[in-house]
């Protein structure tokens, strides 16, 4: 029987509408003796306001160096079963979808192995079996990989990409978020079981700029989904949001970011050369504007937590990519800028510090992609910059050439 | 027993074979959506199909028990499937819409909360806390409660001017996308680790230790093998104890909660943005934190009243100024909010033209 | 007779309608020895593409440490009249206003010793009197001296202070820029004839946000005349500007930075407590709009050029301040700011690199200015932030309170 | 002959004594003004005075000849006084408003140009460049004579949507306000130096000489009692030659100009700015630098035609975008452009919202 504990302090968390996870871990407490100690443990942070857990040691499942986050507690003898509490990572199907068959077979596993207690999801995406011990984590693979999952990603490796629903159930899915992000899943198996980067790297895909996975913010490489080409206007549509309430001037024009809008209150107007396709107007009046029909994606470089140099949000590298599958030249891509990074980075460096402490010029020459302006919100000001190779020779040349045909090339 | 026979490298299993019908059948030509009320949308497919959506709140934290109710609920009333959202709510979903009225009612029945979709507070992206991280200067889950009790219908009925995303970090590592959310708390250490030198010699190498420190404050104690601690430049980052545990960092009073403000991800109108700091320190006060959950209160209810509509928090108060943003939420700016690292020269106002405030 | 010298490519530069230098230092070369000798190496530069000035010497007049740039010609026996060719600069009248017998006195003092060349004026503001001997100088500072002139600044010292026109013809000055710059020249003589500073110091101050003496960008110290109180609308004016061609709304309403504006084609109006006091809208309506009564200046600190760190803009410090004879709290302010810089700067370190070395926190302490959200564009972003002294202690202190009184005080 | 007895900190005489009357007289009074034409404008004082300003263009390298000649036409028109601007340029002032056209006559008869006021192109702020300093890495005088020479009318007639201030240094230490002007010319090297080993060891402090380099590439050479520089991490800033003139760095054919633009001082409308970089490196073309007046032109005649009216260089690139700014120049985009430095992070684009370009 599990041990029951007085929680005197938890119990104030089961007040209140919003459902409340210490009822979730009183259900599982009820029959499993980790989740009681747990719970237990748990109540005497509440009290004492501080955390017993320690540092977490390595463990792991044969042949794999990730996916489990070792974790003990600093109180063994208070809380035996919580001696040994690690989380198992298992990766999400993409986006999150489940069988009940499926989610159900999960329970039973973990239900057999573990607390009873999963996170539903962990931020990075995986689902998070949450506490167990050593010697059930063999068992626990087994069972997960003989019935088609595995692990997710932990330690300096590839880590589990998500993606936004996209096309599943969006109607502004400019790309196949979720088969993007299982084909890139399924492509770095590898990397992601068998730590070898400097660090952590991550990859998210959102179909549009909406962003619903965050990708930007929290993601080495956020894959962003975007168009070519004039948004469809449907005008009938217009006036239906007219006559049903939307201001469409100021809530719509008047906000376009390039003020690249215009309505004269029948007709709505887009200079489309100047949309930066932000999203905005689209999601606003979904029926009545549709993106252009060329698809493809804006690859982003480099986000991450503020640990230490500062948080980054990713960086335009490569404007406009069409992404189809098979995905060649997406796997190709994202190769060639993680050998790049596992050349030069210092360990627990991140792609993004790297390109800053590097420069972005070697990066881009590494991976082949040209110097754009759309790469940067504003060119450098200072009047520092290098000159490497033969750019003044090429200069000189260029100079040489327009002497002779009278025309300078700027 | 025998165990099953491990594979490996196998990845997770696709998504496909997850997918309801409607949206197998639909995938990629949807139309349009509309929402309907403050959980329920329904999107409709270029082939006049539609699916139906429910969302239901979720403590993230959940027991199996929990979750095999909600897949009884999905086998009643969704063919058998169920998602989650990247902000870790339930949807139910279905193609049939005369099901919705029978699931809203059974899903109120079993207690679950449905809401979140549209322009209000969703759930809020957290971390694990106490509950199981050795670094965690204070509970998420347990904040994360609080708050949401007291916000509960901005989430289920209450519109804002745009979708308010709220996360927690329990630490400065901030998993989860914090540093790019309207509202964020973090959590934060306020004491200088003081090392354990019995304990380090034995346990860290001093080497390494000196090297993790961001901000050079470490240095070596060569009397006692251990190391010393520069208390003017240390910024309780806890990136010392991350390498050597016999510099603890952890101190029930010392350890508070900060408020960051104004960021988002989305691209939609301006740029993403990161949050800035408001709050530089409250104290932990389990079980409820009441000070923070009114903090985050004030915030979300002096934006509520002072956007426009479609301006997310931080387009607020980039319109109005945050001299002006100070002023309304009455919050009092302190020496912690001017940046004093390595990127202060972007935060600084370089021109006369600010606004008065009183 | 001054050497005469074969200029073909300085030649091209006369030609065209804009003034030319090379004019005024033939006009110069004709009977001046240093200017002839100026003019041919300049001629051999413009052959080779190279310069032939030496590394300056440290050269001065007694007492003084600054003043003088000291310059030697590489080439001595190439060009013996610009062996020494040293700089004098001559602190300008504040505003540049001149009686043309000062002028002419200056000019005789500067034919008389030097090469008859002049720079009216430096980009600091002095006027720069080009190319003398080293012997020269003590006479040339005894002949202004005794005048009533006085050298400006060089070195690691306090700069001669500028500033714009202002009250004298410009009917937009909040503060007397001319009078408090005179001030602050005066003030500071010793300082800026006996460098003892850790590097330079400027003072500049515009009389508004117009900034005519660009002090934002290269002042260490930069004064900026703003007001409190309420724009006056003429609204009479303002339907002349509309009649004569203003564009009121796309023009000024729009162009508006804070949106306080609003025009309905027949009267201005102005949300006052939202207004920045840009100026965009006073001195595109000049006749129609005055600003609020109550007269200050915002004092920012930092400014300078791009070595090596990055260029600065100053940083707003004081928000508002009155300004008024004998302007003893800027005396002050301006000592108590560069005795804390003067106390913990590395040589050649500006004060802004200063602040931004060893932050705001200690500067604003030293100088008792208190941290006020005017002085930032935004707050800082990651998560690592410092508490000193009884901080943490008062922030507890707070919290006792508010369980007292059931009312938080965020 | 006798020195006059020097006197010592006394300062500059007081600005009173060079005020012309009625600015004396309505000093701190003034109502408005009006501009009449590229250079001449009116101010009006509250009493009804008025003063006449006619602005002429200056190379500000003067002779003393020259300075004489505009005190005689103060004398003869505006009471003996004169005045010159933050840019150089001179003013004469006259509360005669029938003075005015035969001051613009005996003007224009001696060669003087009249403009610079309203939003025109004023006089070019710049440096000593060939004519005095040391580190110079192009004349700047001649190249402020070739542009103006082109650019003339838009001092004189031509009005632009906004003042364009342009602004040229001879090197990286940019002396004026290069680092904040619509237009600046900056002299860069490009050359990394080149130890003279022998000079060296007698003229150079070796701690000093390695200190001076902000990127850390100069490293000691003890063989030769000298310095090293690795090449990959020289910036060419000169750092080096300015405290050890062993190292140098000019190079007839290394140095050159490099074009930033967008940059601003006033607070009108948008915060000041700094210039950022649009043409990296061009060679030094003495005497008339014609690529470098072409390049200037180009950006201020697409400026003028696509800005709207207020617009500042840099206004009108943060509205239409960078990628458009190289766009409609034609400038080529090189790596050089992307910052590489400290700040690198906040130069870089963080969300998929740019235009398109061809
Ligand atoms: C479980 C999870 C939080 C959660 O409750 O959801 C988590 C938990 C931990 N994170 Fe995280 N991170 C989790 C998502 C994130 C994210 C969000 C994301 O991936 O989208 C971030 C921000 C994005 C990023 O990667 O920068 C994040 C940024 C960090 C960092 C800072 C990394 C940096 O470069 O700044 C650390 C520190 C480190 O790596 O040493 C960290 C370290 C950790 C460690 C391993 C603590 C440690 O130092 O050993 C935590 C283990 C907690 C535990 O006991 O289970 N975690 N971590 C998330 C992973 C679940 C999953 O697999 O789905
Ligand atoms: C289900 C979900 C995707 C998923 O794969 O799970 C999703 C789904 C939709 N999002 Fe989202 N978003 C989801 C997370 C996000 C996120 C990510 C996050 O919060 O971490 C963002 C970025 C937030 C940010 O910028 O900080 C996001 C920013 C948006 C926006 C942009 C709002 C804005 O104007 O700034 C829209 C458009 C709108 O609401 O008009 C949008 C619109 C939508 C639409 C309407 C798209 C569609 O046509 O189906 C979907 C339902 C809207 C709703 O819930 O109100 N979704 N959406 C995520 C639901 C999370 C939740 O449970 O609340
Ligand atoms: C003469 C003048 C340029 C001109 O032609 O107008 C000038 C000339 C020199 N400047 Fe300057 N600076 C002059 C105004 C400026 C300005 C503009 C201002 O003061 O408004 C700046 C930018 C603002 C600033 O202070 O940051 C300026 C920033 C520099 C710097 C960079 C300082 C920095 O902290 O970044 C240096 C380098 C140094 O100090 O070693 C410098 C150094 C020099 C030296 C002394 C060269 C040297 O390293 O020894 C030059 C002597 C040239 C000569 O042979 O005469 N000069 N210098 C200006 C002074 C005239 C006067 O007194 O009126
Ligand atoms: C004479 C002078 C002050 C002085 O003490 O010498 C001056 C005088 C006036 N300025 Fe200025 N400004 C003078 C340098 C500046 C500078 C500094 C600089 O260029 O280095 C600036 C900042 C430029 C910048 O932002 O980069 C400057 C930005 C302005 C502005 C703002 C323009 C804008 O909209 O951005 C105005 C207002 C306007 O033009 O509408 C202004 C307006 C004026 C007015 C109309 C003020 C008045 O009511 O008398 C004066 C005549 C305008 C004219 O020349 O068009 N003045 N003005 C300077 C003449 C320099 C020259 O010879 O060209
Ligand atoms: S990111 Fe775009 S495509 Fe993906 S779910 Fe959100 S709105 Fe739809
Ligand atoms: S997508 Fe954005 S930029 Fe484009 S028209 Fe719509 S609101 Fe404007
Ligand atoms: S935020 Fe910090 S304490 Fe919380 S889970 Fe992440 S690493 Fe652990
Ligand atoms: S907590 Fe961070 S700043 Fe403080 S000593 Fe440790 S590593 Fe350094
Ligand atoms: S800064 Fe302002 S007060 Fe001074 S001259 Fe310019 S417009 Fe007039
Ligand atoms: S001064 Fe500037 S902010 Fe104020 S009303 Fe005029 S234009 Fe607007
Ligand atoms: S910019 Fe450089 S070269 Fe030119 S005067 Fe200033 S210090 Fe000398
Ligand atoms: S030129 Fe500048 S970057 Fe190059 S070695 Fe010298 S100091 Fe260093």
């Amino acid at each position: 029987m599990p041990k029951k504990y007085d929680t005197p302090l938890l119990n104030e968390l089961e007040k209140g509408p919003w459902p409340s996870f210490v009822t979730e871990i009183k259900k599982a407490a009820a029959w499993n003796k980790m989740a009681a100690d747990e719970l237990g443990q748990l109540e005497k942070s509440y009290r004492t306001r501080l955390v017993y857990w320690k540092h977490g040691g390595i463990v792991g499942v044969r042949g794999y160096g990730g996916g489990i986050i070792g974790r003990y507690s600093e109180l063994p003898d208070e809380f035996p079963e919580v001696a040994h509490f690690h989380t198992v990572r298992i990766n999400q199907p993409t986006g999150w979808f489940y069988s009940t068959d499926a989610l159900r077979m999960t329970c039973d596993i973990w239900d057999k192995y573990g607390s009873g207690l999963t996170n539903m999801h962990g931020s990075t995406g995986d689902m998070v079996l949450l506490g167990t011990r050593t010697e059930s984590l063999e068992p626990i693979f087994a069972e997960f990989s003989s019935r088609g999952w595995d692990l997710g990603g932990s330690g300096s490796a590839m880590r589990t990409p998500s993606a936004c629903i996209g096309q599943a159930r969006c109607e502004w899915a400019n790309i196949d978020s979720l088969d993007i992000c299982n084909e890139m899943t399924q492509e770095f198996q590898d990397e992601m079981h068998r730590p070898a980067f400097p660090y952590k790297f991550k990859i998210k895909v959102s179909g549009c700029a909406c962003d619903c996975v965050a990708a930007i913010a929290r993601a080495d490489c956020s894959i962003i989904g975007t168009w070519k080409g004039d948004i469809k206007i449907d005008q009938d549509a217009v006036k239906w949001y007219a006559k049903n309430g939307t201001d469409i001037q100021n809530w719509i024009v008047d906000m376009c970011p390039t003020k690249c809008m215009s309505y004269d209150g029948k007709e709505l107007k887009i200079d489309n050369k100047n949309c930066n396709r932000c999203m905005h107007c689209i999601s606003k009046m979904t029926k009545a504007l549709k993106a252009g029909d060329e698809k493809g994606a804006t690859i982003c470089i480099g986000s991450k937590a503020p640990i230490v140099v500062g948080s980054l949000l990713s960086w335009v590298i490569v404007p406009f990519i069409k992404v189809e599958p098979p995905y060649d030249n997406l796997r190709a891509l994202i190769r060639k800028m993680i050998e790049w990074w596992d050349e030069y980075a210092k360990p627990r460096e991140r792609i993004g510090e790297l390109i800053e402490s590097k420069g972005m010029r070697s990066f881009l020459e590494y991976i082949g992609v040209p110097p754009v302006p759309q790469q940067i919100k504003e060119p450098r000001k200072d009047p520092f910059w290098f000159f490497h190779g033969d750019d003044i020779e090429n200069i000189k040349k260029l100079e040489a050439e327009e002497k002779k045909t009278g025309k300078y090339k700027f | 027993m025998a165990l099953p026979e491990r594979r490996t490298d196998i990845g997770p299993p696709s998504y496909k074979q997850f997918l309801p019908p409607v949206i197998k059948k639909n995938y990629g030509s949807w139309k349009y959506h509309e929402i309907l009320s403050g959980g329920v949308m329904v999107h409709v497919a270029e082939s006049g199909d539609k699916v139906y959506t429910v969302r239901v709140a979720s403590p993230r934290l959940l027991a199996t028990e929990t979750i095999r109710e909600i897949c009884g609920i999905a086998d009643k009333f969704c063919d058998g499937f169920v998602r989650f959202t990247s902000r870790n709510n339930v949807e139910f979903m279905t193609p049939d819409e005369s099901k919705i009225e029978p699931l809203k009612k059974e899903l109120k029945d079993k207690g679950y909360t449905i809401g979140g979709i549209g322009h209000r507070v969703s759930n809020i992206v957290h971390t694990q806390g106490w509950v199981h991280c050795h670094g965690a200067a204070t509970d998420a889950s347990g904040i994360v409660k609080a708050i949401m009790d007291e916000l509960y219908e901005y989430f289920t009925t209450k519109e804002l001017p745009n979708k308010v995303r709220i996360a927690l970090a329990c630490c400065v590592n901030m998993c989860g996308a914090v540093h790019c959310s309207d509202i964020a708390i973090v959590a934060v250490h306020t004491k200088v680790p003081q090392p354990n030198d019995d304990l380090l010699k034995n346990l860290c190498e001093i080497p390494t230790t000196i090297g993790s420190c961001p901000t050079f404050a470490i240095s070596p104690n060569p009397a006692k093998k251990s190391v010393k601690i520069n208390a003017e430049k240390c910024m309780y980052c806890g990136n010392c104890f991350t390498v050597c545990p016999a510099l603890p960092i952890k101190d029930p009073d010392a350890d508070g909660i900060a408020i960051v403000v104004g960021g988002k991800v989305g691209s939609l109108r301006s740029s993403p943005k990161f949050s800035k700091l408001v709050i530089p320190f409250m104290s932990n006060e389990p079980p409820r934190w009441p000070k923070i959950v009114a903090a985050v209160k004030l915030i979300l209810e002096t934006y509520a009243k002072d956007a426009k509509k479609y301006e997310r928090v931080g387009e607020w108060i980039e319109r109005i100024g945050w001299e002006k943003f100070f002023e309304l939420t009455g919050i009092t700016f302190t020496y912690q909010h001017i940046d004093d690292f390595t990127f202060m020269r972007d935060t600084m106002r370089t021109a006369s033209t600010f606004k008065y405030t009183s």
